[in-house]
């Protein structure tokens, strides 16, 4: 190998390759650019910013579709591109066609709630579409410096729309405590990441796991090597800075004061689309750094076959198609079937998510209880679903140790659904806010009192909404919830278990501050001196557009499952 | 018409059961300019009922009956049926097998007996007696006759398959009909009763609002749209076909509930009662997914039958296996004898593939029956939440706070039997450990609520805790082994329950009064609804002539249910004898309530004249609805009508045998039809009739002829009365259990995150600023300078320092990011140190 | 004995250097002088990447650090100073538990540092031998895309050498944003229809 | 041990663990400057002082004059290194941005007035 190939390789890799499947993202830097060209040249300057914004996110949109079509996520074979710093898969995928889909709808929700005026849509936009790249790259991270790198794209913009109502003291008050909190999450976040480097030597996450695998820690463990307690607090740090930004205890201090201090629909791009990318990533870790990859080995039988005998015989329990394969591997004998040398590394990535998801869910669900400003409200309930969409990582970690991929790509699934849910979900009820504050001057939860009354679409609407959060079985809620505790459930271990039964505890928990929030809306009686509630047509066909999926997708829950899967299963090829 | 069971049951009872919710999505949409007032909402929801009624008839008199022979009699035929499978054990296509025997065996072998009934007037020879004896080792029975689908396929999810569709056996039916039936009168009667609302405004007596009565708009088109979805997701219930729609319905009924019983929202009671309904069953539904979840995770499906072709016949592979077995097939297999055995995927894989561990388990079957009690006993949590079960009952007396007719309608044919029928219908994945649980649960929430009733003057709460008492009593019958008892008494307790909660409100709208003490002597002002509600009384304290068949409804099933309890107790031995003596005492205490409330309101003098010369009788639309249920809570257990035969019909897989405890080794659940023995018939009889009639005598001492004076027997056991009257404390305790400490913690949760970590920060902030006093006193002061005013600085610092201790400051949350991750690892090291050494 | 080996007293003298103006920066109580030990701190550090053999790194340090991150400070310093006096004193419990949680941390970060065996330190003899070979170039290379540390290695190690190319890339795009983020906060206007204070 | 380590150093070349002390020193002094610091400014010299520790890791590792064995980072860690200085540059001017506009609306630097957001 000499210079001259590496830059033939190279060029061939970087055009041919990457740049294709990197589109979605090339069109925002675009729209960015042209953003900031607007301000600069008279002839741009006439076209409102919302519309570029809008014309930038759809093409990303249809960028970001998979070449062969919506239902083709099963077909993405994995593969890394720009050498090996990102890798494009299933998971890559659906996320990015997630996000820009939420980009889109973003954009025209900030139009319709008039945030981004003509003179600040321009910034306001290009920050927006600056982070939407950083999760981009968030979810498809295959290197620790991407990892880093797309926290901080996603999170520095995200800083500053904390604060974009510039002359509001709560607005300023939240960026500050969001850069703050943020920055020192980083730091503590990129200690984990050099020490993890460090001991591994390598920052590529398949080189990683490869190294971890020849470290040979349940050796080095029994030999009681401090290293590996290196390692433990490598990833402990790591953890922190995916804590953050899955807002999960003890890290989620940031997130009611940002959300009460942001405008709410920067709280609605922050529960929903920074959470979502911030699951993928925790799933690009935790399976990354837990699963080998059977390519790189001599292990005759990848386990597609199990996703394929799964997709023939899918009245099989699943039970049944997992012992066959654990049998057809110890056919082809794995020497260290008693403990694989990623096991110790399972057994903590497990704990440490299990644990934390728990308590997550649980603070958030109790904490919520007695808040009287809606915003902070939904801030809790955010931080309890990402306690409750950390749960399926853990289980899937269990499960790949019991060589039970198929299972595993399942409780993925199971993630992205709730993602995909979770989107209608908050994003109609964070723009349901927004509305109603600029049409009532509040955001406070007893001014919402006898909405049914004046504005009886909108509250049966945040009652839908509200409801599924919950997950109330006709609505969509419920299916992602119901499959989270499958998962769980699958990976029959006694701490899975306890998170499970905590777990279906808390949809109890939860119900009693989002049912507060019905109550006060449909029975209590309105009080005296509130605004009327005026609401625009495109105001309500937007809020009708969020929760009518609620419910549709309630009846018919098939489609997106099915994507979801398939876009899961690329994750084990 | 094509009447082939197969494809015309799917048909009628889809019909029967989209007829409501056509009806809600009309009166939804258009309710309110349906006629002055939305008037027709309440015909047109009439009509769909009346309909859906009609339909299930037509499906039970025209498709089902004459297509099912009924069994003639019981005793023989499974005896019968048992030999022949043991004979011919490899019999793959069980289900046609043996349900053809099912319909021959009786008319060949048996044809001779009589049916349970008229055994009870010693037509039984002694033949009966040698069979119970032969019959004790043999197999147990096959499923029964269903018709298994799917109308429409939700989605699949790997391994989990979500469709709509349908189980329908003589069960289903039965139900139908019953609840269209039920549902039917209610809305009839809900047509005079909320007249009121037809007013516009409204005016609502109990709410007070600026110092008036509230006016409010009419929601008469809004009642008739709940109650018309209420009936739909009800009926989803009784013909889902798995448990993922079972539990959906399930939980749309408890919306609903909600919206009826808070259907008086602006009466805080009323929306007070309605969240504690749907949050109370909640808790009860969090265990219910668990159950589901271990069924699923084991067995790999939620359907309850295999399935189907188009023409209602197992589908089979190649190999002669079962194509895709539903939950009861997978737990008892014709290989097993329908006895209920784990299936392998139920037994932990290290179990499974370790020999000695599982040739241990095998050797005491245990394998696998942990998950199935879990299962068993999680979905019973479904069942206790909505069939208001110990210790989750609490919600149901405080949803009298809902119209009368909803009482009448939650409290008879839906909501509350739904429990009872899931129980029903999941019997065979019941281990008897869970049968146990169920048993107890069901035995205390019999004799719990029937004390209480004992002290109620609420008429409407006095009703409302008998119905918790009889579902209790229909969940001990289901729990001792009695699967027919217990539907049985579901089905005749539906009707006499619907009776007197229909008469009560009859009662209620002529005093607008709830309370017993202003109420008597109504008899003559009111006859029709005083000789109904006898009626009622009658049937539901099992009022017969005891050793004949002839007697009202409740005779019929409450004696099956203490002769079941008879026949456990009797198997058992030992502290199971309990069961039978609360059975016992149960029915005694249900006779005196019982009594006490029609002596208390319709005998004597007025207590309250002003009511009194108020009162009339209630319209024909609420009357007549009354007598026709009367007509049907007399006669609907006749054995002339043949009622425990079509139940015997649907009698579940493997369950007529009984079975033994595999965890509990001495516990054996006995087979049903040895309760029919004559020696335990005629002692269950005389006690059960003994016990009504001490009851009824004791009501009559002290209401009717006065001889006692309740007041006095207060007064000498007041301690118990407090406690009856305060409902066991129940609520009391539920608020200092649950509810405030749930609030603690809560407030304690939100004040930690405002800053406060705990009271180790404060002790570190006392300690340092002791420090500080310390270090101020001895430099600060001499040393420094003489500072201006230190103590005052000192109380402002003070101040300063716990303010911030209250504070979201952005320090302590960077400083919480360092100690978050140091006690990350400080635990993690810990856990690590303790784990390896 | 042997004869001092001169980059470890360079090391100790960076070291201290470093450490000592970050405990500076921490004591000190007045903004500008916190500054002021904070280019000294950063430069020193820079001391310790030349002293490792990462000239360009160091250099780079320098530049954006000390030449350009600081002077932002110092301008922020300058713009926010203009308040009157207030007192701004960290109260002694806050620096006592500080203090607790910082030297735990220190104490936590320290051991680990010094619980793998492979880092205590190269044996004098291995690293005196290395070559000394400027670095810069193959950071370019990589800055680039193009890991010239490929060719020398062995085949299955190469999968594991990332090019640089795209984030490089990248984060000027980052770049570009942030700094529309930045200048729109900073620029006076305030909205003509402000939303509600609350 | 950690004594006698440094005993030696005069004569024996330091290693990583040499390095990442003075890193977690620096680490750790940034931390407490941000949990002290009631001057907003200084909290952002913290970030930076945080960000510099950790950086300094990276310089450690991917430094070949220091390692004794193990597996190498090589090149990664000084382009790693060279990535996060310009990502703390990026994050300084937007905390600084952040800053201003916090003093603006507060008249004031001190980030305990920041207490308008709690519960």
């Amino acid at each position: 190998m000499n210079l001259h190939t590496l830059i033939d390789s190279l060029i061939s890799d970087t055009l041919q390759k990457s740049l294709p499947l990197f589109g979605p993202e090339l069109v925002l830097c675009a729209t960015i650019v042209v953003l900031l060209l607007a301000r600069v040249l008279p002839l741009l300057d006439r076209i409102p910013p919302v519309v570029i914004a809008f014309v930038g996110a759809v093409a990303a949109l249809i960028a970001a579709v998979p070449q062969e079509g919506l239902a083709s996520f099963g077909g993405i074979q994995s593969q890394e591109i720009f050498t090996g710093m990102l890798v494009y898969d299933g998971l890559t995928a659906y996320f990015k066609l997630f996000l820009m889909a939420f980009a889109v709808l973003f954009v025209i929700l900030s139009h319709l709630t008039g945030i981004a005026d003509r003179d600040d849509g321009q910034d306001y936009f290009s920050l927006v579409f600056g982070a939407t790249i950083g999760m981009c790259i968030m979810v498809s991270s295959n290197h620790l410096l991407t990892m880093f790198l797309g926290v901080e794209m996603a999170s520095v913009p995200s800083y500053v729309l904390a604060g974009i109502v510039k002359g509001r003291r709560r607005s300023s008050e939240a960026a500050l405590k969001y850069a703050v909190y943020g920055a020192g999450a980083a730091g503590v976040m990129l200690y984990g990441t050099s020490l993890l480097a460090g001991l591994l030597g390598s920052a590529h996450f398949p080189t990683m796991v490869g190294r971890l695998v020849e470290f040979d820690l349940p050796t080095r463990i029994a030999d009681r090597e401090l290293t590996v307690m290196v390692l433990a607090l490598a990833g402990l740090m790591v953890g922190v800075g995916l804590a953050f930004k899955l807002s999960a205890v003890p890290f989620h201090f940031w997130c009611p004061d940002v959300f009460e201090g942001a405008s709410a629909e920067v709280g609605g791009f922050l529960s929903v689309a920074s959470k979502a990318a911030a699951l993928a990533l925790l799933v690009r870790v935790a399976i990354g750094m837990t699963y080998e990859h059977p390519t790189s080995d001599k292990l005759g039988s990848p386990p597609r076959d199990v996703a394929a005998i799964q997709q023939s015989h899918p009245e099989l329990p699943v039970q049944f198609v997992a012992q066959q394969r654990s049998t057809d591997d110890e056919s082809t004998s794995d020497p260290a079937a008693e403990e694989g040398p990623l096991d110790p590394v399972r057994s903590f990535v497990v704990t440490l998510i299990g644990i934390v998801s728990i308590v997550t869910c649980t603070f958030g669900n109790l904490a919520a209880y007695g808040q009287r400003n809606i915003k902070r409200m939904l801030a809790y309930s955010t931080i309890a679903h990402a306690g409750f969409m950390m749960m399926p990582v853990a289980a899937a970690v269990a499960l790949v140790g019991m060589g039970k991929t198929a299972a595993a790509s399942e409780a993925i699934a199971a993630l992205m659904l709730y993602a995909t849910i979770y989107l209608f979900m908050n994003l109609g009820a964070f723009a349901i806010i927004a509305f109603m504050r600029n049409s009532m001057q509040s955001e406070e939860i007893k001014d919402y009192s006898g909405l049914i009354g004046r504005s009886p679409l909108i509250a049966v609407a945040f009652t839908v909404i509200l409801f599924s959060l919950v997950g109330l079985p006709p609505l969509a809620g419920f299916w992602p919830k119901l499959r989270v505790l499958q998962a769980l459930f699958e990976a029959n271990s006694p701490l899975l278990m306890f998170v499970m039964v905590a777990a279906a505890a808390n949809t109890a928990l939860s119900l009693v501050y989002y049912l507060r929030v019905a109550k006060t809306m449909c029975i209590d009686r309105e009080a005296d001196g509130t605004r009327p509630v005026a609401l625009g047509f495109l105001q309500t066909a937007f809020v009708l557009a969020m929760a009518l999926p609620v419910v549709l997708y309630g009846l018919d829950p098939e489609r997106i499952a099915r994507w979801t899967q398939q876009a899961a299963s690329g994750l084990f090829q | 018409m094509d009447l082939t069971p197969a494809t015309a049951l799917p048909k009628l009872l889809a019909a029967a059961w989209l007829l409501p919710l056509a009806s809600f999505v009309v009166i939804l949409f258009v309710g309110k300019r349906l006629g002055p007032h939305g008037k027709w909402a309440g015909y047109l929801a009439v009509g769909a009922i009346v309909s859906a009624f009609l339909l299930s008839c037509v499906a039970m008199f025209a498709v089902w009956l004459p297509n099912h022979e009924l069994p003639v009699a019981h005793h023989g035929e499974h005896h019968d049926e048992g030999d022949q499978h043991d004979g011919a054990p490899a019999d793959d296509d069980h289900q046609h097998g043996t349900a053809a025997l099912l319909q021959d065996a009786p008319l060949t072998a048996c044809a001779d007996h009589d049916s349970p009934f008229q055994l009870a007037a010693f037509q039984e020879n002694e033949a009966h007696a040698d069979g119970h004896a032969v019959e004790e080792g043999h197999a147990a029975n096959p499923p029964p006759t269903y018709y298994f689908g799917d109308w429409y396929s939700l989605g699949q999810f790997g391994a989990l398959k979500l469709t709509i569709g349908y189980y329908i056996d003589a069960l289903t039916v039965t139900m139908f009909c019953m609840v269209t039936l039920i549902a039917s009168c209610v809305h009839i009667y809900a047509l005079g009763y909320m007249h009121d609302e037809l007013h516009d405004p409204y005016h609502d007596h109990e709410v007070i609002v600026h110092g008036h009565h509230l006016h409010r708009p009419g929601r008469f088109h809004r009642f008739f749209q709940y109650l018309s979805l209420f009936c739909f997701s009800m009926l989803g219930i009784v013909i889902a076909g798995n448990v993922a729609m079972v539990f959906v319905f399930w939980e749309l009924v408890g919306i609903c509930s909600y919206f009826l019983i808070g259907f008086y929202f602006e009466r805080h009671s009323a929306s007070t009662a309605a969240n504690k309904a749907f949050i109370v069953n909640r808790v009860g539904d969090f265990g219910m997914l668990i159950g589901m979840m271990a069924l699923w995770a084991s067995l790999g499906t939620f359907a309850f039958g295999d399935k189907q072709d188009a023409k209602g016949q197992t589908v089979l592979t190649e190999s002669g296996a079962i194509a895709e077995p539903g939950i009861f097939s997978q737990l008892r297999t014709a290989e097993n004898g329908y006895r209920l055995v784990p299936p392998a995927s139920m037994i932990a894989e290290e179990t499974r593939n370790d020999p000695a561990i599982e040739a241990e388990d095998a050797a005491a079957g245990k394998a696998g029956h942990w998950l199935l009690l879990v299962a068993g006993v999680g979905i019973f949590c479904g069942c206790v939440g909505k069939s208001a079960q110990f210790p989750l009952h609490v919600w149901l007396p405080d949803a009298m706070e809902g119209p009368t007719p909803v009482s009448a309608l939650v409290h008879s044919a839906t909501m509350v039997a739904a429990g009872v029928y899931l129980v029903g219908r999941f019997y065979p994945a019941f281990c008897p450990e869970a049968l146990l649980v169920i048993a107890i649960i069901g035995c205390i929430t019999l004799s719990l609520a029937a004390t209480i009733a004992i002290t109620a003057t609420d008429i409407k709460r006095v009703l409302a805790y008998s119905t918790v008492s009889q579902l209790g009593y229909m969940m001990l019958a289901l729990g001792l082994g009695g699967w027919i008892a217990g539907l049985f008494h579901l089905i005749t307790h539906a009707f006499f329950k619907s009776l007197l909660f229909m008469c009560s409100g009859s009662v209620i709208h002529a005093v607008h009064t709830n309370d017993m003490t202003e109420m008597g002597g109504l008899r003559k002002k009111m006859p029709i609804t005083a000789y109904t509600m006898l009626i009622g009384c009658l049937a539901i304290i099992g009022a017969g002539v005891p050793l004949t068949p002839i007697g009202f409804s409740g005779y019929f099933s409450k004696d099956s249910i203490i002769e079941q309890a008879w026949s456990h107790a009797q198997t058992n031995g030992g502290v199971y004898w309990a069961f039978l003596a609360m059975a016992v005492i149960g029915a005694s205490m249900t006779a005196f309530y019982m009594f006490r409330l029609w002596f208390m309101t319709f005998t004597g003098a007025p207590r309250d004249h002003h009511k009194y010369d108020h009162a009339h009788e209630s319209p024909r639309v609420m009357t007549g609805p009354l007598v026709l249920l009367a007509i049907f809570a007399i006669a609907v257990a006749w054995p002339a009508f043949r009622l425990t035969g079509l139940l015997e019909q649907a009698q579940p897989v493997g369950t007529a045998a009984g079975g033994s405890g595999v965890l509990i080794e001495d516990l054996v659940v006995p087979a049903e039809h040895l309760s029919h023995a004559p020696n335990i018939k005629l002692r269950a009889g005389l006690a059960a009739f003994s016990s009504a009639f001490i009851g009824v005598f004791g009501a009559a001492v002290v209401y009717l002829w006065g001889y006692l004076n309740p007041r006095e027997i207060k007064q000498t056991f007041k301690p118990i009365y407090t406690l009856l009257w305060n409902k066991w404390y129940f609520d009391q305790l539920y608020n200092f259990l649950f509810i405030q400490p749930a609030l603690f913690i809560g407030r304690q949760i939100a004040a930690f995150d405002r800053g406060v970590i705990d009271w180790f920060l404060h002790a570190c902030a006392w300690t340092v600023r002791l420090f500080s006093m310390v270090f101020d006193v001895v430099f600060d002061r001499t040393l420094v300078d003489g500072t201006v005013n230190t103590a005052a600085n000192w109380t402002w610092d003070f101040g300063l320092l716990l303010r911030r201790f209250q504070t979201g400051s952005l320090r302590q949350y960077v400083l919480f990011i360092v100690m978050g991750t140091w006690f990350m690892c400080l635990a993690y090291f810990a856990a690590a140190f303790v784990l390896m050494s | 004995m042997d004869a001092i080996y001169w980059p470890s007293v360079f090391f100790l003298i960076f070291g201290a250097l470093a450490c000592g103006f970050a405990l500076a920066v921490l004591l000190s109580a007045n903004i500008v002088r916190m500054a002021f030990y904070l280019v000294l701190s950063l430069a020193a550090t820079s001391g310790l990447f030349f002293l490792a053999g990462q000239e360009f790194v160091g250099a780079m340090q320098l530049l954006i650090y000390v030449g350009g991150t600081l002077v932002l400070l110092i301008f922020g310093v300058m713009l926010t100073s203009q308040e009157r006096f207030v007192n701004m004193k960290t109260l002694a419990g806050d620096w006592v538990i500080g203090m607790i949680a910082g030297g735990a941390l220190l104490s936590l970060l320290t051991a680990a540092a010094f619980s793998v065996p492979e880092w205590r330190g190269p044996e004098r003899a291995a690293v005196e031998n290395l070559p000394i070979e400027p670095n810069a170039t193959p950071i370019g290379m990589g800055l680039l895309g193009a890991r010239v540390d490929q060719i020398g290695a062995p085949a299955d190690e190469r999968a594991g050498m990332a090019g640089y190319l795209f984030p490089f890339e990248i984060v000027s795009v980052h770049l570009l944003v942030v700094l529309i983020g930045a200048a729109y906060l900073a620029r006076a206007k305030r909205r003509s229809n402000p939303l509600p204070t609350g | 041990m950690t004594s006698s380590l440094l005993a030696n150093l005069l004569t024996e070349p330091p290693g990583v663990a040499h390095y990442m002390t003075v890193g977690a020193v620096m680490f750790v002094c940034g931390a407490m400057c941000m949990a002290t610091k009631r001057n907003a400014l200084g909290v952002l010299m913290g970030i930076e002082l945080v960000l510099n520790g950790a950086n300094l890791n990276f310089i450690a590792f991917g430094s070949k004059y220091l390692d004794n064995g193990g597996p190498q980072l090589g090149l990664d860690g000084s382009l790693i290194a060279l990535f996060v200085i310009v990502l703390a540059a990026a994050e300084a001017a937007v905390a600084l941005a952040i800053a201003l506009n916090f003093y603006n609306n507060h008249d004031s630097i001190d980030v305990d007035r920041a207490d308008q957001l709690q519960g």
